[in-house]
Formats: C-alpha cells, structure tokens, sequence
C-alpha cells in the first residue's frame, strides 16, 4: 500500500488529483483551492491575450510548484486544437496537453472522430497527449492506440454534477487499460471522486465542483481526501456485496435472558 | 497597411515585424500564430507581416 | 468550517467514525484498525464468558484510549436487550448502549416495536440510548421521542455491503432529526461513507466494511478519509446538479484557427 | 445442589456463594446475572446461590 | 403461464391493478379511468357528508361493477383507524379495508407502532386487512403474524412519483411473504409498475400517477400494460444479467470479406 | 393517442417493436414468438450457407409478413460491413440493413470510425441504413447527418441484460434527434423496454432478452405490452417526481374519532 | 338542546332521534357515529340524541 | 482448377461457372461473392470462375 506511485509518461506525481483552474471567480481562490487541494498538475486554457490580462495565473501556478497542463477547450475541429496545442506549447514550453475536441457548447461531449485525428496528428508531432473522451471503451482503445499517454473519460457532462453516470463503462475501460484513466468532467461532490478511484482510475481530474463550490477551498479539502480514500479502497480489497445480512457480532455465546 | 490581430482591424506601417506589433507583451506565458501558423518567439523580430494577414496572440487564462 | 464539533449526549468525540471491533481475525487487527481509523468510539458485544477469554480487547480498547459503546447484537426482545445492557453496564461501567433488537439472523432488521419498546425501558434506567434502526423516518421521530440520545439509521442489512440503499429516507431522516444521525450498517467501501456524510448524517459506524477487508488497516484509513471528506463536502456546499453542461473554460476569446 | 452455570449443569455445594463460584473470574469487564437479574459484583460475596438456579456471567468480545 | 389467477383473501381478481380514485378531476375522470385501467377493485376515502356530497362516486363504481376497497386515509392513531374502518363497513356493507396510519402530512409515511395496533384489533373484529406499509420486512412479516391478508409496502412517498426507492426491500417482503404483496405508493410511470411486478408484487395499488396525469385515461391504460407486462416477465424467467456481452447473431459462419 | 404511427423512412409499422431472431432455440420457437410479439420486423444475419441449411428462416418471416431486416453482425470493418449489407441487399431483395460494426467480441461494442464510415459509404450506395450505435449523443448526431435513417443506440452491452445504464445520454440522444430513435441492445426485462420507451425512444429492438428467457413466447408477450405501456406513458405525460408526499386523500372533511 | 353535527354546532328540539336528524341523507353509503361509536343504520329511529353529543356522519369520497 | 468456397478448398473442372458452382442453391435468399465482390445471381451464368479465386456463398440465419 505505501509505494503506490502515479506516474504518467514516465512523470510521477505526488497528488492524485488534477486540478482545473475554470471557474474560480478570483486568482486568490485559485491559489486556495491549489494549497488546499494538495494538487501536482492544474489545466489552463489558452485564450486571445487581452490588456488587461495579468501574467498572474501563471505566476501562482508556479510559486505552487504545480505542474500546467494547457488544454484546448472550446475547439470544435482537430485543426483548431492542433494549432491550440502548438500555440500552448510554444507559450507555455510544454509539449503536454488535455485534448478537448467538442462537438457543441450545450453537451460540451467530445467528438470522437476529431478528437481521434487530433490525437493522432498531435502524438506524430511529440506531443505528450491526455485526451479528454466520452466513456466508450472503444474510442478509450483507440486513443491509447494511437500513442495517448493517459484516457480521460467523462462520469458526465463538464460542469453538471452528475456525477458517474455509467460506472459499468468505466469498468470497462480500466480492465483493459494499459495508461492511466483519469476521470475527467461530471464530478460533483466528494463521494464521486471516492467512486471513480474505486472503479480503477488511476486520478480524477475535475474543476467546478470545487471552483463553484459555496466554500471552494473546503471541497477541494474534501475531494482531495476522497481521492486518497477511494484509491486506498481500492487497494485495500473490499468486501464482496451480499443479498443477505452477515452477523458482525458472534451468534454463539448469547447469554438466556 | 491593414491587418487583424485578435478579431480586430488593425493599421499598421507597412513592414511592421512580428516583434514590433508584441513588443508591450510579457516575455513569457504568450504565443502568437499569423493566418494559422504558429511564429515562434524567436522568430518575431524578422518576421514582416503582410497586408491582409491575420495574428492572434494568445496566452494562458483559467480552464478546467 | 474549522470549526465542527461531534457531539453525543453532551460528549464531543474527534472522530465521525465509530468502529466495530467484530469480525477482525485476531487481536492485532483490531489494533491496527483502531490506529489506522483514528476512531474514538468502538463498539463491544456481550458474550458467555468462557475460559479462553482473556480479557485482551478491553485493554486494547483502553490503550488505545477509545470510548467502548457495548451493543444488544443478537438480542431478539427488549427484555432480553434490556438486560444484556444492564449486565454491560455492570461489567464495562458505562450506561450508554447501542441498542440492538433484530427480528432474524437472516436479514439482521430491527423489530420496530421491540426496538422501541427497549428503549423506552432503557431511557427511564436511565442509559444513554444509540439504537440501531431501519431507516424508516417515522420510527426514527419516535425513537427521538423517546429520548434516544442519536438515531443510527442503516444503509442496508448488517454485513451486506450494499451501501446506502435508499438515500430518500436518509435524507428525511436526517431532515428532521434533533439529535445526531449516525448511519449504521450496510457500508462496503469508502464512497458509501462518503455518501452517507453528504447526505447529512453526523458520522458513520461499520465494523465488517474494514475487519472484512482484505486489507482492514488500509481500509479503515480509508473509510476515516472517506467519513472527512464527505463531511466537509457537505458544509463545503456542493454544486447543484445540470442537465446540461457548463463550461468551465472561458467560451469568449477564442483565437480563430 | 445442582444449578445451570452459562448454560451448563454444575453441581456444587449449597449454599455457595456468587463469589466463590466465580472466584477465577478477572477483576474486571465481568457481569453476572441470576435467573434473569444483574447482581451488582458489590453483592457478590453475600449472593447465595440456590438449587435450580440459572446464572449468567458475560463479558465483552469483539462486536459489530 | 395461462392460468396465474390473483386471490385476495380467497375473492379472485381478474386484474393485478388496484386504483385509487383520489386525485382525478372529476367523475367523469374517474369513470373513465377504471374502464381504462380495468381494475376489478377501487379505493375510496370515508369523508363528512356534505350537502353538496352526491353519491355518485359509488353508482360510479357499482356500475362498473369494480369491488369497493374504503381506506382509512388521513388517520393519524389506531384509534381513530379502527373506527373509520368501522364506519365504512356501515356505510359500504364491507368489510375489507386498506388500513392506512399515517405519522404526519408532510410524509404521509405509516406509523409503525400504530399501523401494527389497528391491524390486530379490526382483524380481531372480523375485518379483512390490507395495511398500507413502509418497506420493512419485518413489519410486514408481523402484520402477516397479525392476520392480514395482503401486505401493501410504499415504492415511495404517496403522489411522490419516485417509483420504487429501495427493490432490495420489496425482494425481501415478496420472499417470505405468504400472503399477496401489493406495492401501493409511489408508482409515478408505467416502467415503476412493471418493475414492482418483476420483483414479485401480486399486484399495484396507485392513484396519483393515473388520476393527476396529463392524460388520465392513456395513463391508466400504461400501467395496466405495464402490470400485465411485468407479471408476464416475471413468470416468464428473464436472462440472467451479464458483465459481458453475448453475441444474438452466430459467431461462426462468417464469411471472409 | 389513438393516431401515434411508428414510421422509419417513409414505411409505417403497426408495432414499435423489433424482434432479433438470434438465438431461439429452434424455428418453432422463431415462430412462436414473432406470434407472440406481434412485430413487424425482425432482423437476421448473413452467414456462409451449409448443406444443412434450409431456407426455413425466410419462410417463417414471411408467412408471419414481418419485413426482415439483414444485419452485419460480426463485422469489424467498413468494408467488411458494406460487403455484407451488399450480399443481404442480393440476397433479401432489401436496400434496409441493421448496420452493426463492432470492435471486438468480448464487448460487442460498435466502433465509432468503422460505424460513421460504413454508414457514410451504404447511404451513398442507396441503402436505408439503421446503425447500431452507443449512446454517444454525438455520435448519434454524425450518423444522422450521413444519412441514417434511424439511430439505434445501445442501453448496454448486447446480450448482458444489464438495461438502460444511461438513461440521460438517451434523453440527450431523443432530444435532438430528427430520425427514429431506437434502443437496441441491453434489454434485460419488460420494465426495460418501458422505461425506454418512457425516454422518448420510438421502438425497442431485442433478441435474447426474448429468445434465451426461459418461456420465450411468454416475455415475448411481456415485452410487447411493455413497450406499449412506456409508449402510452409517455404520451400521456407523467406526474412530475416530487421530494415530498402528496395526498390522494381529501385532507379536509376528516371526522373526529 | 345543543349538538354537534360533523364539526358545526347544531339546536334540535330535545329528544330528536338520530333517524330524524339524518332523515335527509341518501339511502345508502352513510354511516354515522354519536361520541365516536357507530350506530347502526337499524338503530337510528331509536337512538335518541342528547344535550352535547357529537354527531359524526359519514359517506365515501374520492380516495387512493 | 483450385478454388476456395466459402473457405474450403475446392477443386473445379476449368472454367466452371459460377452458375454451375451453386446449381445446387435455393433459388431464393442465397448471394455469392466472388474475392469480395458481389455477383448478382442474373451474371452467375455467365460468370466464369479461375484458378485460385475466393467464392463466398451466404443466406440468412438467425441472428439479433
């Protein structure tokens, strides 16, 4: 159980829960919620530099220490985040990056055609890709064939809060996984983090549930320890369930009262 | 000469490089691409740009 | 949220999670979880004392300096649960008592009338009554009624492992109740405590989620993360749940590619 | 005389005390009843025991 | 699979579903929906006569030769249960009742305690007793003891529309049961009755989900459907559920293109 | 509610049920339950032709005057699928092909590339095409915009009984779709097909729910009635799921007792 | 004398019977109780009611 | 001449016809391909198979 490390590409991190940044309403909760959530990587996207933007995102993610971890959010085309990708990794000197490839604003699912031709395109360029899928095993398959270094399936949609919809496609993409999986979007409280860990993910990566929390830097206390929590579950073999009850008390040596 | 940086028109001296029109941005944490192509930073002072051409200067912001 | 007290009866315990010892393999187990856990309550049953009974758990329990809650486990009516506290309180001395009255060893459900009526009893002895209940919220007002010092709702049959199984009634349970709400029973790994914090309930007692495990010592830290993690996840204020998606990535400042 | 000790016959002599017949027992965590009611260990050594009685002695084990 | 006659206390039913005739908008509603539904039985509340009361609700009934199942809806103590009961034996020449003992408006949940009370008393006067009961098994295992001669277990809240909250427990009630399991409350849609059927309910008893829908009558001719449909697949053994897949089509054969 | 026609691609059907032949035990068995169902269409394979094989299959549909529907199950490719709808089209004398192309055989799940391609190439050839899809929401979308006739996406696994595992990417999958949505797949019981029907789908395709049930003309008869149940729910407009209990009862004109 | 009726306060000449209060219900599916214990149907003509009883009459209503 | 059918080796006087090949077939419900390729049943006659060539012949059967 102690040297249970997390390692993607060959990089171990220390945390196993991978923060987006979206969604604080204040720089100042963005530090917060880093220090509270004990995070080693956060996402950033890459947008049109305005005047008023500060350099101070960048700025608090490295007195953190926490690795970036550019994504290219809002992209629709595989062309669009590949041009994202390389204009991420020429800003931020990092070939590492979350591949987002929408299909609509409003479901905000991947499309799983762009998406696979952007992964491929970005791997035959040296990227170190992370796509972020649907939860279909195949596509998971196709993205680790195609050179991903990790698959992140939805539990559900960005930002909803639903939570793990379909547990039983989560399954299927751990068991036969040979990168880490990383559940990615749908995240809504502390117990759905527990659970993705449980169901075999190797990291939760999640954003507004604690960016839009009341109290953000309590729940990313809180989804941090129930990472830990369900990661340690899952190692510590759990008990199987039963239709019926089992005794926890010994049934012999009642006294006749 | 006329030119778009990030959506919007833009007048500029014929000749104008790379360098020249970014000179007020952060040494770090930007990129900039003209009509699609990504123009790495070390190519900004030699690169001219071209009437028509469109720049778009991006950097990091907060995303999940 | 620093500030968050647990109390019963007027004692405040530092842990939410409340341990059975039964089912633990041997002694050391029962250490090991106790440490791992972090508990500062664990439950006892009564048994015929027989020659080879060394008196070993009570001091393993006092070392580790946690409160021993002695429960009714195998009565089947009050007066025998009634008694079986009296003798509990005779040998341990202390009057609190997870009162315990099932109605088989099938299915380990209390027996609503019996429960109630040993409680009443137990209440004008004067003990300090935690009766282990379904999770019907009627029979948990009356229970309260009777001057129950915390109701202990299950989450699904002793032993079972299958979670909380019907959230509704916790919640309204849990909405209503006066004293604490401890969910007892039916915990199989660490996002079911989890769960069970979110849904409102002031702590959490198992005993076969961790003595059971393959692992009891990883498992027991991990429900006591699990027990933290769902409980500031509930004064942390989670999101509310979407249909749809949200972005969590700025939708304005696109570059055009 | 004859009575029922945790649910087994014992023979013992009459008269005996609560005390004596749990005499080996530990000092503490230790409970007894006779036909049904706690005798307080305080009252142990004057309790005579009675032919046909039925006692109890419990003590604490491992539990859910 | 042809002859599954549904007995009540020896009276034969030719239809699975009971109606309740509460909620329905008129008594054009309510004609319409038993002709719908098919029901052989119908539930009805015992009120103060008013001036404007006209008997038709009963010419209704009796004309469409549906049985008269009058409830004690509303009554909060055995007490006041047992004389509603006694006055719609008077008032109705039956004595078949549904006892209901509600514990508080807001809920509408069974009292236990009471519920249990007022069984045994209307059994000892003669009555024929269909109680309206949580889903705790043990609970209705005593009414059972009790004499009743079906138990009637919540799916949820009555007019709630949650369907069945906790299958587990109605799997348990219907396993011992030895006398029919009527699932009455809670149904919302014509998926819930059918499920209630497959988890081997001899019958449903709803209102709300047929009386306040959009369409009452379509609605009433759904989940007539749907019991008949659910009965049927119970009987008919359905296929075990399968983590993996199990080709419909022959794997061998397949030509080489 | 008396005019709701079932129509894929200009041809009305009197059952909004699909019936897969695959694995009945015998023709007799075929016959039964196409009988029993009362469909309109059922599917069937290509396989290489053996000496023992008798042309039966054919004369059963069409003495039953079902329209057949040719899959490409087992296919793992376009071009192997495209091939096959080609051999059927000869064949059948039909340009409608249930268009399957899964990845493996283990899961049986349908290959998003292969599926969007094969579909794409069939509907350029002139044929009607109904693909077997997940329940990607975007994927459904893609294969409408090729030119699909219906979207047949799964609700799990084929063969594995498990259901409907994601209620709400059907609901996002019927929401914007402009074709028939049929589920195909999963269907372990009657309650299934209703709810999927209740989701909006506009028919049920199945087989082995039906075909390996232990009494395959009875669950044929239970799912028929299912499907018309959840269809009939859905028009007839549900009551909306409340967290509280609504009375069915009048709450006034209560006697005192 | 000075009755309730279902809730409301009633006057009736002294020694009303129970059949004539009730003399305008309809034939069947009423049933009524004085101070809460139901009296027959057969019994209401020699019933006599008295000064403060409770009168209770009852019929079905819609119900689930 | 050798041939493959339906994945079995097959020894074929030469140029037979696909026509004589499948002379045994139902008349309806069969189609054949020949290395992939569809012949509609109207060329089998005139449709002369060669050495070495792949013959799939397929019909319908049960399937989901």
């Amino acid at each position: 159980m102690s040297d249970d490390p997390f390692v993607i590409a060959g990089v171990e991190f220390p945390s196993r829960l991978i923060l987006g940044t979206g969604g604080a309403p204040s720089m100042r909760v963005v530090d917060e919620v880093i220090a509270a959530s004990g995070t080693a990587m956060c996402t950033v996207a890459m947008r049109r530099i305005s005047p008023g933007t500060s350099g101070s995102l960048i700025d608090v993610l490295e007195r953190r220490g926490v690795r970036i971890l550019p994504n290219t959010a809002g992209c629709r085309t595989a062309q669009e985040a590949v041009r994202t990708a390389e204009l991420a990794r020429e800003a931020l000197s990092t070939d590492w990056v979350k591949l987002e490839v929408v299909a609509d604003e409003r479901t905000l699912l991947p499309d799983a055609v762009e998406l696979l031709d952007a992964a491929e395109t970005l791997v035959a360029q040296g990227f170190t890709v992370l796509p972020y899928t649907n939860d279909d095993p195949v596509l998971a398959r196709r993205l680790q064939q195609a050179g991903c270094v990790a698959v992140m399936p939805l539990g559900s949609p960005i930002g909803s809060g639903l939570g793990i919809l379909n547990p039983h496609n989560i399954e299927l993409i751990v068991a036969e996984a040979r990168v880490p999986v990383i559940l990615d979007a749908g995240i809504g409280t502390a117990s759905d983090a527990a659970l993705a860990m449980e169901l075999g993910c190797a990291a939760v990566l999640l954003a507004s549930s604690v960016t839009r929390a009341q109290h953000p830097a309590a729940m990313a206390t809180a989804v941090a320890a129930a990472v830990t929590a369900g990661r340690l579950a899952r190692l510590a073999g759990r008990i199987p369930k039963r239709h019926h009850a089992q005794a926890s008390s010994p049934t012999e040596g009642m006294a006749v009262l | 000469m006329k030119l778009t940086v990030n959506g919007a028109p833009r007048e500029l001296d014929d000749a104008t490089t790379l360098a020249r029109l970014l000179d007020d941005q952060p040494a770090r944490g930007v990129a900039a691409a003209v009509d699609g192509e990504v123009v790495p930073r070390a190519e900004w002072a030699g690169f001219r740009l071209a009437e028509g051409q469109a720049v778009e200067v991006l950097t990091a912001v907060q995303g999940g």
